[in-house]
C-alpha cells in the first residue's frame, strides 16, 4: 500500500514537470507530436526505472557516510556524498549509452522508436532530478524502484497529453509573441491547474 | 540540445579586450538571444526555487559562476579533448563545478542549502551550461568564452529574477522579504483599509508557468521573434 | 446479387418548388457558352477556337494543357462570339451564339451488336474526340478521368437524392437504348465491375433496374444517399492507391448517342425550380445554354438568385447565365441580403434547420416545405459545436479533423483522414448545417488541390 | 592522435585524478564549517522554541550555556547507546530516520532550558516532534513546562506544504498560537491540542485544548494535531516518572 | 427601415476603413450583429441555403437552459440566509436577498468578461465572439455566493485572457474557460472559495446550532471522525431534513449559487438534450461513471464515505450541474463521438475519486473536468488515429 502510494504520488502528486518543473527542456521541444511524445516518454519511463535503483545501489553501498563499512572497519567512517552528483551522472550517463546499445542489438525495432530519444534523456534533468530525490528522501530499494518508474510514468502522462494538445492547437490563432514556447509555458500552467486536482490523495 | 552549430571565426589578435564583438558576447544573450526565452533552454532546474526573491538570487548567481568556470575550463581543455569522450568530459566538469557550489553552500549559507535541496545539484543538466560548451567553448578562446558564459549567465539570471520577482510580489506581498503591500497602505488600517490577500496560485508551480509564459510574450513581443 | 445498404445518417432539405412532372419546350436559346470552371481540374485551359470562328456541335473548343487528350466540344453550332477572360486573364467562358438549326460533327457509328465487339481503345478514342469524356469523373479528388488508367471498378448513382432534384424517370425518358449502348462502352474501361445504385426508396427506371452485366445496389436513405462517393464507401471503399471513376446516368446516355447516332448530343432535360419559379416544371434544353428562355416571365420577383444546379452544390449565376456541364437543374430563391432584428434570437417556423435549437418543434409538420433565402444566417465563426457533421455524413470520416488539416496543409493528416474518398458534394450538407458557417466545400477544394499539386 | 584509445584513457585517468582530487580536497576543507552549520542550524532551532535569538549572536555559545541534553527511550529512560552500541548524543539523533522505525525502537532527544541566565534549574523541556503533514513531512520543536503539562512554545518547519496555507505553520504568527495550551484536562486526563478547522474562530471555540486553525488548510493543521499527540504521548513515560519522583519526594 | 439600423447607418462611416474609429470596428459590427441578423449572404460557388441556426442561437439557448438555476439560486441563497439566521421569511424576501447577493456577482462577471473580450477583440482586430454569453452566466453560478465580488472580476479577466485569448478566442481554447475561472480562485484565494461555509449571512448572527457545513464536508468529516454513517450524519445535520435525499436533489442546500439543484440542472439538461446543443453521451456518461464509481467505492467500503450511497453521489455537489453545463462543453470536451463517452465515464469516476479519497478537495466535478479537458486531445488522438487505421487497413498498396 505504501508503494502504491509512492507510485500515485509520484505519478500525479509531484509529478516531476508540474510540480518541479524538471525535463522542461525535452518536454517543451519534443511534445509537438504525439508520436515521438510517447516514444520519449516511453525511453524516459525506461532509463528512469533503471537508474533509479543503480544509484540507490550506488548511494547505498559507495557514496553515503559509513555506506563503505562493507569494505571494512576503517572504511566505516568515510563519506563519499561529494561524488555523489558526478556520479549519479556518470551512471546516468552510461546507462543511456548501454542501454542503446542493446537495444540496438537485440531490437531493432524498437531502437528505431526510441533510439533516437536516448541520447537527449542523458541531459533530461528529470532522471537526474529523481536520483537526487531518491538520495534526499531515503528511499528504500524498492521505494526508490517504484519512485523511478512513476516518476518516468508521470513525466510520459504529461507530454502525451500536452503534445495531443499541441496537435489540436495547430488550427489556433496564437498570437505571434506567444507561438511555440510562450503558449506552451501557459499550457503547461494549466495542466499544472488541472493536475492540482490530485494533491492531498491520500491512499 | 542546442541547435547553434560551433562558431568557429578565429579573433584577430589585436582586438581589444572589450571590442564591439565581445561586448555582444555578453549583450546577446540579454535580449535578442536570450537562453530561456528565446532559445527555450534551462528551464528546468531553477524555476522551482523562484518562490521568493533570495533563493533566486543565490541559484542565479551559482548558475553564472557555473557557465564561467566550465566555459573556461573546457575552452582552455578544448585542444584536448577527445572527441569521442567530449560530452563525459563536459558532465564531468560541470558536475565537479556543481559539486563545488553545493559544497560551498552548506558550509557557508546552509539555509539556502537546504531551500534549495536538490536543484543546486540540478544545474548539471541545465541545458544552457553543456549547450554553450557544445556551442561555443568547444571551439573559441577562454577570454571570449568567460564572455559567452557571462552573457548566457546573466540573460538567465534576469529572466528567472523576474520570475521572482512577480512570483514573490503577488504570492507573498513582498520583495526579499520586504513587505511591500503593508508598506504602500495595503493593510486594514492603512489607508486603503483592506489586507493585500496573497495570491496563492503565484506560490504554486502553476504561476511559474504563467509568469515565465507572460514574461517570453513580453520580450517576444519587443525582440519581434516569432517561432514557427 | 443485389444488396440494399441503408444510411441512417443524413438531411432532406424540403424547398418548395418542385418541378412538375411535365416537359416544356422553352424554344431554343440563342446563347450557349462553355465554362471552363465547371471542371475543377481545369487549370489552364487552352483554346482550339478564336471569336468569329464557327463551329459545329460537337467541334472541340478547349482543351486543358494538364490533360490535352480530353476535348472540350460546342454544344451547338454557331459562331464563337465572346471569350470572357477575369482576373490574370483566366479563361471564364467562351460564348457562341447557335444557328437556327443545329450541325453535328459526325462519328462513327455503331450498332448494338457491333458495341460488343468494340476495342478498349476504339471506345476511348471516340470518346475523348467526341466531346463525352468529361463526363468521367474520377475518385479521388472529382477531377475528369485520365484516359490512360484503368479504375478498379465505375461507379454510377442512379438517384439524384438534392433539394429539389430533377427524376430520372423523366429527364431520361426514352433514352433507354442510348443508356444501354453507353453502359455497354463502360464496360469496357474497367477491369472491375460496373456498379448502379438506385433507390430502394423511390421509383427507378426500367432502364437502371434492367440493365444486364452490371452490379445492381439498392441505396435507402435521406440524402446525401444518392451522393455517388458515400456509395463507393459502403460498396467499395477506396484506399491508398485506389482509381474509380464516377459517371451519372446522363452522361451514361450522351456517350450511348455518341456511338449510336456518331454524334455529341448536349441536349438535355433540365428541371426548373425553387420557391421563385412561378411554374417549376421541365425544360427541353441542352448543356451550357443560357436560362434566359427559361426563367423570363416565369419569376415570382425582382429579387432572387439563380443557381445552376441545387441549393447545396450549385453557382450562383445571372438571369442570362449558363447551365453548367454536369448539371440538370436550375434553382431560383429569393436572395437574404437584408437584416433582420433579433433574427438570431427570436423564435420562427420559416427558417429550416438541421439542429433543434431554432424550429425544435419541426418534427410535427415533417413535410413542411419551406422557402429558404440566400442569407447565411449567422457568421463565420471558429468551429466550435462537435459531433454535428457527422450526424449528416454517412461515412466513416471525421470531417472536422479533415478540414482542420486542410487549413493547417497537413498532408500526411489529409491522407490519412480520408480527402481521396470525398468531393465537394459530400460535404455540402456539412456546410449547410455549419453553425460556424465556414465555406466547407470551398476549404475541401483547396485541399484536394493541394493534394494534386503536392 | 587525440583520437587514440590510450590517449583517451590517459586523458580520462588524468581529469579523474584532478577533479577527484579537487572535489575531495574541497570536502575535507569544508567538513568542518559544514558540520558546524549543520550544528548550528539545529540548535539555532531548539533555541527558537523557548525563546529569542538575538540577532548576531554566538548560537553555539548560548545553546551551550542554557541546555543540556539527553536522550531517552520509549519508556522515558535515559540511555547513552544506540541499539548497534554507538554513542549517541541528542543532538545528532536525526528525527527523520527515528521516525520511519517503530515508535518502540525510537530514539527520543529531550532538552533541558535552563533558562536564558542559566540558572541551575530546569525552565522547561524541549522535545522534537516529527510526522506527515498533507504532502510531505512536517516537523519541529515543543517546549513545555517543567511538568510536560503546558506548551510555552513551538516552531514547525516543513517539506513541501502548500504555500500560503499549510505552510503558514511556519509562521511566528501562526506558531504563538501554541504557547499557553495545555495537555491535560481539570481532571487531569491526557487530551492533547488540536488545531481547529478554519481560522478566526469564535473565542468560545479556543480553549486551552484548541489552538486556531489556518483558514485553507485544515489537513496540514490535522497534522499538526496529529504529531503533536503522538508524541507527547511519546514523552509521557518521562514526565510521569520525574512526577513519580517528585511525588515521593 | 427601423429606426435603429438607421443610427447604426449613420455611423457606420466612423468605424469603416478610413474612418475616426476604424481600430474600434468590430465592437460596432459586435453590436449591431446582435440586434440584427447580418444582412450576409451566400457565396457564389458552394451552398446556396444556410442553416438557420447559428452559434449566438446555440450559446443563447445555453444561457436559456441555465435561467432555472439561476432563479432557483436566487431564491436559494435568500433561503438559505433566513434558515442560518434562524428567520422565517416570505418567499419575496428571500428573493430579494438573493438577488441582492446573485446579481451583483452575474453583472461583474459579465462586465468584466465583456470588456476583457471587447479589448482584445480591438487589439487584436478579430470579431467579438459570443462565446462569452456562456461563460459569462457559467463564472457567476460556480461562484459561492459569499465571494468577494474583485474576486470574480479578477478571475473572470484571468480566465478570460490565459485560458481562452491567448489561445485565439472561442472555439480555440483547451480548458473550460468558466471552470479555470474557478480552479483559478481556488487556488489563488482559497480561503474564500474553498471554505466549508458557503452561506451568505452578512451582518446578521447564525443562530447557535449553525453549521454551515455543505453535504460533501459532512460526509468527508464522518469519513474521516469514523463516527456512525454518512446517511446518520446527514440525518443529524443542525437544519433537520436538509441533506435528505429528496431535499438535495431539490437543491434547498448551502453550496455555489447555481449549482445546488439537481432538478434544475436536469431541466437544463433536458433543454440542452431535445435541443441537440449538448451531447446527451457525454450527460449520461457522467453520471454512469460517477453512479458506477460509487457502487464500487460501496463494495470496497473502507469508510463511511466510501460507504454512503451510489446514488447519493449524484445529488450532491456540483455534479449535475458540471455534467450537463461544463463538461458538455464543445470545445474542451472530447471532439469525436467515442471520445466523448469515454471523457464523460472518466469525468464521472474522477469525481468520485476525487471527493471519497483526496480531502483537500471535496468538490471533485470541477478538477475532474478540468482534468479531462487536458485529457480530451489525448483521447481524441486515439479515436482518430483508430479511424487513420481503418483506412490504412484496405490501402492496396
Amino acid at each position: 500500500m505504501d508503494l502504491l502510494s509512492l507510485g500515485i504520488k509520484a505519478i500525479f502528486i509531484e509529478n516531476m514537470v508540474f510540480a518541479y518543473f524538471l525535463g522542461m527542456c525535452s518536454f517543451l521541444a519534443v511534445s509537438k507530436k504525439v508520436s515521438t511524445a510517447f516514444g520519449l516518454g516511453m525511453a524516459v519511463i525506461f532509463v528512469l526505472t533503471i537508474t533509479v535503483p543503480i544509484n540507490w545501489l550506488l548511494q547505498e553501498y559507495v557514496l553515503k557516510e559509513g555506506a563503505l563499512s562493507w569494505m571494512g572497519e576503517s572504511f566505516a567512517t568515510v563519506d563519499l556524498s561529494f561524488l555523489s552528483f558526478i556520479m549519479f551522472i556518470a551512471v546516468i550517463a552510461s546507462m543511456v549509452q548501454l542501454v542503446e546499445m542493446v537495444i540496438e542489438k537485440f531490437s531493432p525495432a524498437l531502437y528505431g522508436s526510441l533510439g533516437i530519444f536516448l541520447p537527449l534523456i542523458a541531459v533530461n534533468c528529470a532522471i537526474l532530478g529523481s536520483s537526487l530525490f531518491m538520495a534526499q528522501r531515503d528511499y528504500t530499494l524498492a521505494e526508490a524502484g517504484v519512485f523511478g518508474f512513476s516518476s518516468g510514468i508521470g513525466w510520459f502522462l504529461a507530454i502525451i497529453a500536452l503534445a495531443a494538445i499541441r496537435e489540436r492547437l495547430k488550427y489556433s490563432n496564437v498570437p505571434d509573441g506567444l507561438k511555440g514556447l510562450g503558449i506552451t509555458m501557459l499550457i503547461t500552467g494549466l495542466m499544472g491547474m488541472a493536475f492540482m486536482s490530485f494533491m492531498g490523495i491520500s491512499i | 540540445m542546442s541547435t547553434e552549430t560551433v562558431e568557429k571565426k578565429e579573433v584577430k589578435e589585436s582586438e581589444s579586450l572589450l571590442s564591439k564583438r565581445r561586448k555582444n558576447l555578453v549583450k546577446d544573450p540579454l535580449s535578442d538571444d536570450n537562453p530561456i526565452t528565446i532559445q527555450v533552454l534551462g528551464i528546468c532546474s531553477a524555476l522551482a526555487v523562484t518562490t521568493q526573491m533570495k533563493p533566486t538570487m543565490v541559484m542565479s548567481i551559482a548558475v553564472i559562476f557555473v557557465i564561467v568556470f566550465s566555459n573556461l575550463t573546457i575552452s582552455l581543455m578544448r585542444k584536448l579533448v577527445p572527441g569521442r569522450v567530449r560530452i563525459i568530459v563536459q558532465l564531468a566538469v560541470i558536475a565537479t563545478l556543481v559539486t563545488l557550489v553545493n559544497e560551498v553552500l552548506k558550509a557557508f549559507a546552509f539555509d539556502m542549502y537546504k531551500e534549495l535541496s536538490v536543484f543546486v545539484g540540478l544545474i548539471i543538466t541545465n541545458c544552457i551550461v553543456m549547450g554553450r560548451l557544445e556551442a561555443f567553448a568547444m571551439g573559441n578562446k577562454p577570454y571570449d568564452s568567460v564572455l559567452d558564459g557571462l552573457g548566457s549567465g546573466l540573460g538567465y539570471a534576469w529572466i528567472i529574477l523576474a520570475v521572482a520577482f512577480f512570483r514573490e510580489l503577488f504570492g507573498s506581498g513582498a520583495i526579499f522579504g520586504f513587505k511591500v503591500f503593508e508598506a504602500i497602505g495595503f493593510t486594514a488600517d492603512g489607508w486603503i483599509g483592506l489586507d493585500y490577500q496573497a495570491n496563492g496560485l503565484m506560490v504554486t508551480p502553476v504561476g511559474a508557468f504563467f509568469i515565465l509564459g507572460l514574461i517570453i510574450w513580453v520580450q517576444r513581443n519587443k525582440t519581434g521573434y516569432v517561432e514557427h | 446479387m443485389s444488396q440494399t445498404i441503408k444510411l441512417k445518417k443524413g438531411f432532406d432539405i424540403n424547398l418548395a418548388g418542385k418541378a412538375q412532372n411535365n416537359v416544356t419546350d422553352a424554344g431554343n436559346p440563342e446563347t450557349f457558352a462553355i465554362k471552363p470552371t465547371d471542371f475543377p481540374s481545369i487549370t489552364r485551359p487552352k483554346l482550339l477556337v478564336e471569336e468569329g470562328d464557327k463551329v459545329k456541335a460537337g467541334t472541340p473548343v478547349l482543351f486543358d494543357k494538364m490533360t490535352d487528350k480530353v476535348l472540350h466540344c460546342s454544344p451547338v453550332s454557331g459562331e464563337i462570339v465572346e471569350v470572357k477572360r477575369g482576373a490574370k486573364r483566366k479563361l471564364l467562358e467562351v460564348k457562341i451564339l447557335a444557328d437556327k438549326e443545329i450541325e453535328y460533327h459526325t462519328h462513327k457509328t455503331y450498332s448494338s451488336s457491333d458495341l460488343k465487339s468494340l476495342s478498349k481503345e476504339d471506345a476511348v478514342e471516340q470518346m475523348l474526340k467526341g466531346g463525352v469524356w468529361p463526363n468521367l469523373v474520377q475518385r479521388p479528388y472529382g477531377i475528369i478521368s485520365n484516359a490512360d488508367e484503368t479504375p478498379k471498378a465505375i461507379f454510377v448513382s442512379c438517384f439524384d437524392s438534392h433539394p429539389l432534384a430533377p427524376d430520372y424517370n423523366i429527364t431520361l425518358k426514352g433514352q433507354d437504348e442510348a443508356f444501354k449502348a453507353g453502359l455497354e462502352v463502360l464496360k469496357k474501361l474497367t477491369d472491375g465491375k460496373v456498379h448502379l445504385n438506385v433507390s430502394a426508396d423511390r421509383d427507378n427506371p426500367a432502364m437502371f433496374t434492367q440493365a444486364e452485366g452490371v452490379q445492381i445496389n439498392k441505396i435507402s436513405g435521406k440524402h446525401p444517399a444518392g451522393n455517388v462517393g458515400v456509395q463507393i464507401h459502403h460498396i467499395d471503399p477506396i484506399g491508398k492507391g485506389d482509381l474509380i471513376w464516377t459517371i451519372n446516368p446522363y452522361g451514361i446516355a450522351q456517350i450511348g448517342k455518341l456511338f449510336l447516332e456518331g454524334k455529341y448530343d448536349a441536349s438535355k432535360i433540365v428541371a426548373l425550380t425553387g420557391s421563385e419559379v412561378k411554374n417549376p416544371q421541365y425544360y427541353k434544353s441542352f448543356t451550357g445554354s443560357s436560362i434566359k428562355n427559361m426563367v423570363k416571365d416565369n419569376i415570382k420577383s425582382d429579387h432572387v438568385r439563380y443557381i445552376s444546379g441545387n441549393v447545396l452544390t450549385g453557382e450562383r449565376i445571372d438571369a442570362d447565365g449558363y447551365i453548367s456541364f454536369y448539371d440538370n437543374q436550375v434553382t431560383v430563391i429569393p436572395e437574404g441580403d437584408f437584416e433582420e432584428l433579433l433574427g438570431w434570437i427570436k423564435p420562427t417556423t420559416s427558417k429550416l434547420s438541421f439542429h433543434r435549437a431554432i424550429g425544435l418543434l419541426s418534427f410535427m409538420n415533417p413535410n413542411k416545405e419551406y422557402v429558404l433565402n440566400t442569407n447565411t444566417n449567422g457568421e463565420e465563426r471558429a468551429f466550435v459545436m462537435t459531433g454535428e457533421f457527422e450526424k449528416v455524413l454517412p461515412m466513416d470520416i471525421l470531417p472536422t479533423y479533415l478540414f482542420k488539416a486542410i487549413m493547417a496543409e497537413d498532408f500526411d493528416e489529409m491522407e490519412a483522414l480520408g480527402i481521396f474518398e470525398i468531393i465537394e458534394e459530400d460535404v455540402a450538407l456539412c456546410e449547410f448545417i455549419d453553425v460556424s458557417k465556414h465555406d466547407l466545400q470551398g476549404i475541401l477544394r483547396k485541399g484536394i488541390n493541394l493534394m494534386i499539386n503536392g | 592522435m587525440r583520437q587514440s584509445n590510450l590517449y583517451v584513457i590517459l586523458f580520462s585517468a588524468i581529469l579523474t585524478i584532478v577533479l577527484g582530487g579537487l572535489l575531495a580536497a574541497t570536502s575535507v576543507g569544508l567538513g568542518p564549517i559544514q558540520a558546524k552549520s549543520v550544528e548550528l542550524d539545529t540548535k539555532g532551532q531548539i533555541l527558537a522554541a523557548v525563546m529569542e535569538v538575538p540577532e548576531g549572536a554566538d548560537v553555539l555559545a548560548l545553546y551551550d550555556k542554557v541546555i543540556k541534553s539527553e536522550v531517552l527511550n520509549y519508556k522515558g529512560e535515559t540511555v547513552t547507546t544506540d541499539a548497534d552500541g554507538n554513542k549517541v548524543v541528542a543532538e545528532k539523533v536525526e528525527i527523520g530516520k527515528q521516525f520511519k522505525k517503530p515508535a518502540e525502537d525510537r530514539l527520543y532527544p529531550i532538552f533541558k532550558f535552563y533558562g536564558e541566565e542559566a540558572t541551575d534549574e530546569i525552565k522547561s523541556y524541549i522535545l522534537p516532534v516529527y510526522g506527515n503533514g498533507l504532502w510531505d513531512n512536517i516537523w519541529g520543536y515543543i517546549a513545555l513546562n517543567t511538568k510536560g503539562t503546558e506548551i510555552e512554545g513551538a516552531v514547525f518547519a516543513h517539506a513541501g506544504e502548500t504555500p500560503g496555507l499549510g505552510a503558514r505553520i511556519t509562521s511566528e504568527e501562526v506558531q504563538s498560537r501554541f504557547a499557553g495550551k495545555e495537555l491535560y484536562n481539570e481532571q487531569g486526563e491526557f487530551v492533547s491540542v488540536e488545531m481547529l478547522k478554519g481560522e478566526n474562530n469564535p473565542p468560545s471555540k479556543l480553549d486551552e485544548h484548541h489552538v486556531d486553525g489556518m483558514s485553507g488548510a485544515t489537513l496540514t493543521g490535522n497534522g499538526v494535531t496529529d504529531m503533536l499527540r503522538n508524541y507527547f504521548k511519546y514523552y509521557q513515560p518521562y514526565f510521569n516518572k520525574k512526577e513519580g519522583a517528585t511525588a515521593a519526594l | 427601415m427601423n429606426p435603429i439600423q438607421k443610427f447604426f447607418d449613420k455611423i457606420e462611416p466612423l468605424f469603416e476603413k478610413g474612418g475616426k474609429y476604424e481600430k474600434y470596428y468590430t465592437l460596432y459590427e459586435g453590436h449591431r450583429t446582435i440586434l440584427f441578423r447580418p444582412k450576409l449572404v451566400t457565396g457564389k460557388k458552394g451552398v446556396q441555403v444556410r442553416d438557420g441556426n447559428d452559434l449566438k442561437r446555440m450559446m443563447i439557448t445555453v444561457v436559456l437552459a441555465m435561467v432555472p438555476c439561476l432563479l432557483f439560486g436566487i431564491w436559494n441563497v435568500g433561503h438559505q440566509h433566513f434558515l442560518a439566521i434562524g428567520e422565517t421569511a416570505s418567499f419575496m424576501s428571500k428573493i430579494g436577498v438573493g438577488a441582492l447577493q446573485v446579481l451583483p456577482i452575474v453583472i461583474v462577471s459579465y462586465a468584466a468578461g465583456l470588456s476583457t473580450e471587447f479589448t482584445i477583440c480591438v487589439i487584436r482586430n478579430h470579431p467579438v465572439n459570443e462565446g462569452y454569453l456562456v461563460t459569462g452566466m457559467l463564472i457567476a453560478l460556480i461562484m459561492p455566493p459569499n465571494i468577494p465580488l474583485w474576486q470574480v472580476a479578477l478571475a473572470t479577466v484571468f480566465a478570460v485572457i490565459i485560458a481562452k485569448e491567448v489561445f485565439g478566442g472561442t472555439g480555440m481554447n483547451i480548458l473550460n474557460v468558466a471552470l479555470t475561472a474557478r480552479a483559478f480562485l481556488y487556488f489563488a484565494y482559497p480561503t474564500d472559495i474553498s471554505g466549508s461555509v458557503w452561506t451568505y449571512i452578512g451582518d446578521a448572527t447564525p443562530i447557535d446550532s449553525y453549521s454551515g457545513a455543505t453535504a460533501l464536508a459532512v460526509a468527508y468529516d464522518t469519513a474521516v471522525n469514523g463516527s456512525g454513517t454518512v446517511l446518520s450524519a446527514f440525518a443529524n445535520y443542525w437544519a433537520e431534513g436538509m441533506y435528505t435525499f429528496k431535499n438535495m436533489f431539490l437543491g434547498a442546500i448551502p453550496g455555489s449559487v447555481g449549482e445546488t439543484s439537481t432538478l434544475c440542472a436536469l431541466v437544463g439538461a433536458l433543454i440542452l438534450i431535445i435541443t441537440r446543443v449538448g451531447s446527451w453521451k457525454i450527460i449520461f456518461s457522467v453520471f454512469a461513471g460517477a453512479w458506477l464509481m460509487g457502487l464500487g467505492f460501496n463494495a470496497l467500503g473502507l469508510n463511511a464515505f466510501m460507504e454512503m450511497p451510489a446514488h447519493y453521489h449524484l445529488v450532491i455537489g456540483g455534479l449535475a450541474f458540471g455534467a450537463v453545463f461544463m463538461a458538455t462543453d464543445p470545445v474542451s470536451a472530447s471532439h469525436t463521438e467515442t471520445g466523448k463517452w469515454i471523457y464523460g465515464f472518466l469525468i464521472g469516476i474522477l469525481t468520485v475519486v476525487i471527493r471519497v479519497v483526496n480531502p483537500a478537495y471535496p468538490e471533485g466535478i470541477m478538477l475532474a473536468i478540468l482534468l479531462m479537458n487536458v485529457f480530451a486531445p489525448l483521447i481524441d488522438h486515439y479515436v482518430v488515429q483508430s479511424n487513420k487505421n481503418r483506412r490504412l487497413k484496405r490501402a492496396t498498396v
